[in-house]
């Protein structure tokens, strides 16, 4: 079985969905997600170990070898990616009950964990696959699981964001199609280690310039980088709860893997980000998001739309790892990517419980929430300091990493904006914490009936999520060499 | 042998394709709905059974011909029936025949849409 | 050896095990109460015992994992770190006392979240006293600055929110700002975020660099409330006055300086620093903040504002004392946090004591409050004059100490400003009991309520022991002389 | 003759935007996936382009033929048609909900409602 | 042909009114399955003809039925941002263009590296004449796999969307709509007649797929529509007693775990995920069963995911209409 370890992660849940399908009932359809999630998340842990001690897996689906069949090919990178998204995936599932069953009607919830289980499979099959087109095919499964999730939303304005993003997205898609298109009439191949070997020879060519617009226009997109982010608050606003904090946790940590895997691995450094003007563009990108997603959270008067704000101010930082072409670039990038996820799971899944209890997630109605939900309104000021970046929360950890790279380089405005963004971030958590815990607690007549504490299910994911913030602030071991792996072995060949 | 079936082919494509050409005419020159249906309803399956027996009369191999057999017979069926279900579908719509003056000249019962 | 680490860890964790009971008894009043003044007596034994230990010259330290490559969570303990943790639990224990009486006597809300949040500010203290490397003093420096918010902000109307804005939003800006990019800049250049005796940077460090840092990290230590970054300080007094005593006197501020002087001695080193082109400036700044504070406190009629700008000015003296970069600038700059602490949490004390027991807030409304009070107003006398400097308190010891090294230097106008603002505060400071006792004029005796009594016995107690203290400090100053004098000076 | 090689390619590309344009520029939002619809097929007929050999036959195996298109553009554009029409179906079916929740299906009007809620 | 394409789209834009643009639309993709056809890729030529022209006009008009056909003008000033769009990325591509092989060049990369290998062993490794299907089904089997899963999801989204309440997420029929279809003898009569080679002949390019153009999909679209053409003629009502929407939305799963279980089988048996080849004994017999059996989940997925569609969006129309 160790052999196929390449394929798990993904084949489980993918799998699993049609399965879970065949269940009527919803809560066998929850226990069976959950149990498929978990297993999948196994699988990427041993990956994960196993790319540790043997280097790069590849494995071969079909039995026929690369490049006339599709390859999974595992490397640090792959699996780090791996490891989160089935570690969110699984936790989000664990604690979605209670959420789910507020939230989605009973005749929808066996189908929405269907969806679920398809989402978290596409995503994992984009983190796997060593193959361009099987990237897009993925990509469209992970994504039209997403619209549908986004779509279940109970306001009907989830439905113009799903459509919206239904748009955009698919856009993004044909655009990433375009681009792999460019490069097989340039090489002849699709595999992604073949297109990198081959690209060189063709590189100077305008058609290649043109397809590494085209897939960079595209995952961009996807990605919700400034200011091609417009369907993302939308979208996270109005999804249901659960779906948020998946989303968050995941999608866009997906796409900049994408991203970089195009960026460093199939068109190599020196022309990607060395040749092009792009280490300008996206640093600036970066930067410019950073502020102007900030600043919208700043003034947001709904939390949780704040939060996908801010998302798009911490996909700016990642992408100014990326830009900035070095190995402590790529890594910070790569650090942040981990720890934002968990970051943003803790407070997407506080607000869950927030929208759970109290019916919404604006700070009008959050007033006082510290006293009647003391443990979640905990949680969630924990990953806000984690977001602003604290010391001694994971947070930090990226920042720290973050600002030496740019230090590396020697971009001393760049190190001060940074830090300024954590500012805006302090801000308008600070705004949090003043409702939650100062403002006087709401009316009786408009507070929900039973403004209690999240139940326990839900809390205790929370918690753990919380504390993970803490853990990785202090144990860094687990993001801070993996991706420090992952990025050496995608420069290290180019870059000193 | 293979001439002569080769200019009767070469005969039957080519009315087939007149027939489809004044189809394709009358369709954008008739005055009204019901006209227009008629013009290419009608030529439209002659021509299509036209062409359909000059592509036959070419192939020489059994499977081919079987097909285009089958295609034949496909035609036959469907392409007048699509022709009344559009007709049809207009006259319940409220469609009405009109005269060379452009005006109404059909009245009949169901005159609700 | 491994006794002693043991204490080394038992100081930090003391606070978080009371919060512990603090929480689980909030029912109970008495029991919540009782575990606090258990919690400060063992970290205060702790403390005595960390510094019998470093008397009989072992070394204290523990090391965490890896958290970054090649940087850990340090904790270390050196003479100054010791001095400050002695100082910080020992008032602990008293403001708990006195805070039993305070709060009580004044009627608070959400006891508990006051007392558990108090002693993890305390146990922040105790981090940022021990840390062995820069990393781990900015962690501890932040929570502290977190921790401390909700004190802040307790009562919990307008005003103190917005209190409590500017307060974490000057602290928090500053050390993310200014802190952490110098920490990261020396992380960048020299590899290490260690305090060592005589300095981290190599001798070739660029001048440029060394100037920059040294900027921002004064202005990053934003508790060392250096103009213009000394809003805070004031801000934070919305906060009951148990907060303002221990915290916005003694521990907060404290952590602020001495977190300075130890970037001062232990990553620049005195050599250096005396060559660093921008300390010029910088002291000339620290000149001009103890002197505006001064005129500020002067024109300020409320107490405990006056008090707060008093603080900045006498932080000022402490930051002077570490950019003379000459020994005896440093002795007085540890003496001074000692002294300052012990006079100025005395003042605060009376001065709540005066809320309690008369709702006094304003100096105007002083006078004749001796005839009323008048053990408050006698200790009220004492500690002004130990933070003026003046016999027969410790404070006459630090004063010296700075004006030395000012003299070390050859800095006069320093000398001068030391000077003044000592008279300054004299007239802002001492003139307050001096009028409460004498200036005291029939017009205002029908408005003194006759019924004000002292304040709780606590309350009394808390003042009685500090005052005590302030005073044998000035006979007895051998102990603490001894203590300053082991920091490794390197160019002494 | 380079710029007639290039002249497929080259409708296509005009086919892509004239798709592509009604995507963004119509405001009604079934005719927004209706270019979305044209904008993917246009791009099937590149990639189908790009496997074109000329004078080869279409890949299945017979005797005696030794010249054949590229297949594997075929096998892509299988999988993508089918990845088109699954999300022109999701497109309507959240179509047809928004119609059931707004009334129209116009995004002028759309936006018009959610500003004014 | 292309140029008919062009002037089909620019009719698109220029047309106002989504009745007209559906038909636009479904010559769109008749014209581009023709192109197909003359690029030798008949494969995808009867595919796009199924959907282009078939199932998307279908649906399409299926949506507009249920929220009408009028289409609001746009706003002029609304146009500047969308031109400088597409003329930028139009000239992007433009460029892109203008260092790629020579169309139809048989030197081109993509003729030479990875497709000639298909060509040349297909015959040998898989056995059957239709390199197309080899290729789709045994040397991407994955990427199909991916593409069952696509259209598994899309049946799952929309049963998402538009599932009717209290049904137990099953797009079942309304009780009996109006029937105002009862008075079709005609059309009733011809498509009873019809319908039974449509599926027969869904039959035939579900098995033939090996050797001429067709395979699974196709086959699945086309006895979709023999059920859909079933449906439109007798009504949602009747259709949904012969075929209960349950039963689809089974079949979509089974399909979909037919596809994959075959994989499974395969790992089980000690190959790679998708190795036919440890099927059977031998190795191209092996190919053979493994292709004939995803072939057959593609087949029950994807006709049961367009029906599953079809009642959802039919079930919406006569939801409307009570």
């Amino acid at each position: 079985m160790l052999s196929q370890l390449p394929l798990l992660p993904v084949l489980l849940p993918l799998l699993g969905a049609p399965a879970c399908a065949l269940l009527r009932r919803p809560l066998a359809a929850w226990v069976f997600s959950c149990a498929v999630s978990v297993l999948a998340l196994a699988a990427a842990i041993a990956l994960l170990a196993a790319t540790w001690q043997q280097g790069v897996l590849s494995y071969a689906l079909g039995g026929w070898a690369a490049p006339w069949g599709i390859e999974y090919r595992i490397d640090l990178l792959n699996a780090l990616v791996l490891l989160l998204v089935s570690a969110m995936g699984a936790a989000v599932l664990l604690g979605a009950r209670a959420s789910v069953w507020r939230e989605i009607p009973e005749h929808k919830r066996t189908l929405f964990f269907v969806a679920y289980l398809l989402c978290l499979a596409g995503l994992l099959g984009i983190a796997a696959t060593g193959d361009a087109f099987n990237l897009f095919v993925f990509l469209e499964i992970s994504s039209l699981a997403t619209y549908a999730l986004v779509a279940t939303g109970r306001d009907r304005r989830a439905l113009v964001a799903a459509y919206n993003y239904l748009v955009m997205g698919t856009i993004g898609a044909t655009f990433i199609l375009i681009g792999i298109g460019f490069v097989y009439m340039l090489t002849g191949t699709l595999n992604m280690a073949d297109l990198a070997q081959r690209l060189p020879a063709v590189g100077q060519s305008r058609t290649a310039f043109a397809a590494y617009a085209f897939i960079v226009v595209g995952v961009c997109l996807k990605l919700a980088l400034f200011p091609l982010h417009l369907w993302l608050p939308g979208a996270y606003t109005r999804a249901p709860s659960i779906v948020t904090v998946f989303l968050a946790a995941t999608a866009t940590k997906v796409a900049l893997y994408v991203l970089i895997r195009f960026s460093f691995t199939v068109f190599q450094v020196e022309y990607s980000i060395l040749a092009l003007p792009l280490e300008t563009v996206f640093v600036v990108l970066g930067v410019v998001a950073v502020f102007a997603g900030s600043l919208v959270a700043v003034f947001e008067p709904d939390l949780k739309r704040g939060l996908a704000y801010s998302s798009v101010a911490q996909v700016g930082y990642m992408v100014i790892g990326v830009g900035l072409g070095t190995v402590a670039g790529l890594q910070a990038s790569l650090i942040h990517l981990f720890n934002h996820a968990i970051m943003k799971g803790t407070l997407f899944m506080a607000l869950a419980a927030v929208v759970l209890r109290l019916g919404g997630s604006t700070y009008a109605q959050m007033q006082g929430v510290g006293r009647s939900m003391p443990i979640t309104t905990a949680c969630l000021l924990l990953g806000g300091l984690s977001l602003i970046g604290v010391p001694g929360t994971a947070g930090f950890i990226s920042k720290w990493y973050l600002v030496t790279a740019a230090a590396d380089r020697e971009q001393w405005l760049l190190v001060l904006l940074i830090l300024a963004g954590s500012l805006l971030t302090a801000v308008y958590i600070w705004r949090l914490v003043e409702t939650a815990y100062l403002a006087p607690r709401q009316s009786p007549a408009s507070i929900a009936p039973r403004a209690l504490e999240a139940p326990a299910g839900l809390l205790a994911v929370l918690v753990v999520l919380a504390l993970a913030n803490i853990y990785f602030g202090l144990d860094t071991r687990l993001p801070v060499q993996t991706a420090g792996g992952a990025a050496n072995g995608l420069l290290a060949a180019v870059l000193p | 042998m293979s001439t002569l079936w080769l200019w009767a082919s070469d005969a039957c494509l080519l009315i087939g394709s007149f027939l489809l050409l004044t189809g394709a005419l009358g369709f954008l020159r008739f005055p009204d709905f019901y006209a227009r249906i008629h013009a290419c309803g009608v030529t439209e399956t002659l021509a299509t059974g036209f062409v359909l027996l000059g592509l036959l009369l070419r192939s020489d191999d059994a499977m081919p011909q079987v097909k285009l057999v089958l295609i034949l017979l496909f035609v036959l069926f469907s392409s007048p029936t699509a022709s009344h279900a559009l007709a049809k579908a207009a006259w319940n719509a409220g469609v009405r025949p009109r005269d060379n003056s452009g005006k109404r000249r059909v009245s009949l019962p169901h005159t609700d849409p | 050896m491994s006794d002693s680490n043991g204490l080394l860890l038992a100081s930090l964790a003391i606070a978080p095990l009371a919060i512990l009971g603090i929480v689980l008894l909030r029912s109970r009043p008495n029991w919540r109460e009782g575990v606090s003044v258990l919690a400060s007596i063992a970290l205060f034994a702790v403390n005595i015992g960390i510094y019998h230990s470093l008397q009989q010259g072992a070394t204290l330290s523990w090391r965490s994992g890896e958290i970054l490559p090649g940087l850990r969570l340090e904790l270390a303990v050196e003479p100054l770190g010791a001095l400050f943790a002695l100082i910080a639990s020992f008032l602990w224990l008293v403001t708990v006392v006195y805070a039993v009486g305070y709060m009580r006597g004044h009627g608070e809300q959400n006891q508990t979240r006051f007392y558990a949040f108090f002693a993890l500010s305390i146990g922040c203290v105790m981090g940022v006293a021990f840390s062995g490397n820069l990393l781990t003093l900015f962690l501890f420096y932040e929570m502290l600055s977190l921790s401390t918010w909700p004190l802040v902000v307790h009562a919990g109307n307008d005003k103190a929110r917005h209190g409590g804005r500017v307060y974490l939003g000057v602290l928090l800006g500053t050390s993310i700002v200014f802190f952490l990019p110098a920490i990261i800049l020396t992380w960048w250049s020299t590899g290490s975020l260690s305090f060592v005796p005589g300095g981290l940077f190599p001798e070739n460090t660029d001048p440029r660099l060394l100037s920059a840092l040294l900027v921002l990290f004064v202005f990053g230590v934003g508790k060392a409330a250096m103009m213009p970054f000394h809003r805070w300080l004031p801000a934070a007094m919305v906060a009951p006055t148990p907060v303002s005593a221990l915290l916005h006197a003694v521990a907060v501020v404290k952590a602020g300086v001495f977190s300075l002087v130890k970037i001062g001695v232990y990553v620049f080193g005195l050599d250096q620093l005396a060559a660093v082109d921008s300390r010029e400036w910088l002291l000339y700044l620290a000149g001009f903040t103890l002197l505006a504070a001064s005129i500020v406190a002067m024109q300020k009629d409320n107490l405990k504002a006056r008090l707060a700008y008093s603080t900045v000015s006498q932080l000022a003296y402490v930051t002077l004392g570490v950019l003379l970069a000459v020994p005896d600038g440093v002795t007085g700059s540890g003496l001074h946090i000692a002294m300052h602490a012990f006079g100025k949490i005395t003042l605060f004390f009376c001065a709540g004591a005066i809320l309690v027991a008369s709702h006094k807030t304003e100096v105007s409304q002083l006078r004749g409050l001796g005839r009323q009070m008048p053990f408050t107003m006698a200790a009220f006398l004492l500690a002004s004059l130990s933070i003026a400097g003046l016999p027969p308190t410790g404070g006459t010891w630090s004063k010296w100490f700075l004006m030395l090294g000012t003299l070390d230097t050859g800095a006069l106008v320093l000398t001068a400003a030391l000077v003044v603002s000592s008279l300054l505060n004299i007239v802002y400071l001492t003139l307050i009991p001096v009028r409460a006792f004498w200036r005291f004029d029939g017009a205002d005796e029908a408005a003194a309520p006759t019924e004000v009594r002292e304040a709780p016995l606590a309350c009394c107690l808390a003042i009685g022991v500090t005052t005590a203290i302030c005073v044998a400090l000035f006979l007895f100053p051998q102990p603490l002389y001894e203590l300053v004098a082991q920091i490794p000076l390197g160019g002494g | 003759m380079d710029v007639f090689s290039y002249f497929n390619y080259w409708v296509v590309v005009v086919l892509m935007m004239l798709g592509f344009f009604i995507v963004i520029a119509r405001g009604n939002l079934v005719k927004k996936l209706i270019g979305l619809n044209i904008f993917q097929t246009s791009v099937f007929i590149l990639y189908i382009s790009a496997g074109k050999v000329m004078g080869g036959a279409a890949p299945i195996l017979a005797d005696g033929v030794e010249l054949y298109s590229n297949p594997l553009p075929h096998v892509l554009i299988l999988t993508a048609i089918v990845v088109g029409i699954a999300t022109t179906s999701v497109g309507l079916a959240l179509v047809v909900r928004i119609h059931a929740a707004y009334g129209t299906v116009e995004e002028a009007d759309i936006l018009e409602q959610d500003a004014t809620c | 042909m292309l140029c008919l394409l062009v002037a089909t789209a620019i009719a698109l834009i220029a047309v106002r009114g989504l009745l007209a643009s559906i038909m636009l639309t479904s010559v769109y993709g008749l014209l581009s399955a023709s192109f197909f056809v003359t690029m030798d890729a008949v494969d995808v030529a009867f595919t796009e003809a199924a959907v282009g022209a078939g199932v998307s006009p279908l649906l399409l008009l299926l949506t507009v039925a249920i929220v009408g056909r009028r289409e609001a003008a746009s706003n002029a000033r609304r146009l500047v941002v969308p031109l400088l769009l597409v003329t930028v990325t139009g000239a992007l591509l433009i460029i892109g263009t203008l260092d790629m092989p020579s169309f139809g060049s048989p030197d081109a990369p993509a003729q030479t590296h990875v497709a000639p290998r298909y060509l040349q062993q297909s015959g040998d490794e898989i056995g059957i004449p239709n390199v197309v299907t080899s290729v789709l089904a045994s040397y991407r089997a994955y990427d199909t796999l991916g593409e069952v899963l696509v259209i598994f999801t899309a049946g799952v989204a929309v049963l998402l969307a538009l599932a009717p309440a209290g049904q137990g997420g099953s797009a079942r029929a309304e009780p009996p709509a109006p029937e105002h279809l009862a008075p079709h003898t005609i059309l009733q009569v011809v498509s009873k007649l019809l319908i039974p080679f449509m599926l027969l002949f869904a039959f035939y390019v579900q098995f033939h797929g090996e050797y001429g153009p067709g395979g699974g999909f196709q086959a699945g679209v086309i006895f979709a529509s023999g059920i859909i053409l079933y449906g439109l003629l007798y009504g949602l009502p009747t259709v949904c007693r012969v075929i209960p929407p349950p039963v689809v939305e089974v079949l979509a799963a089974v399909g979909a775990l037919i596809y994959g279980l075959t994989g499974v089988l395969s790992l089980l048996a000690g190959k790679n995920f998708l190795d036919y080849s440890a099927l059977a004994a031998d190795p191209v017999t092996g190919q053979h069963i493994g292709i004939i059996a995803i072939e057959l989940g593609v087949g029950i997925a994807v006709a049961a995911v367009i029906i599953t569609i079809y009642y959802a969006f039919a079930g919406r129309l006569h939801t409307r209409e009570d």
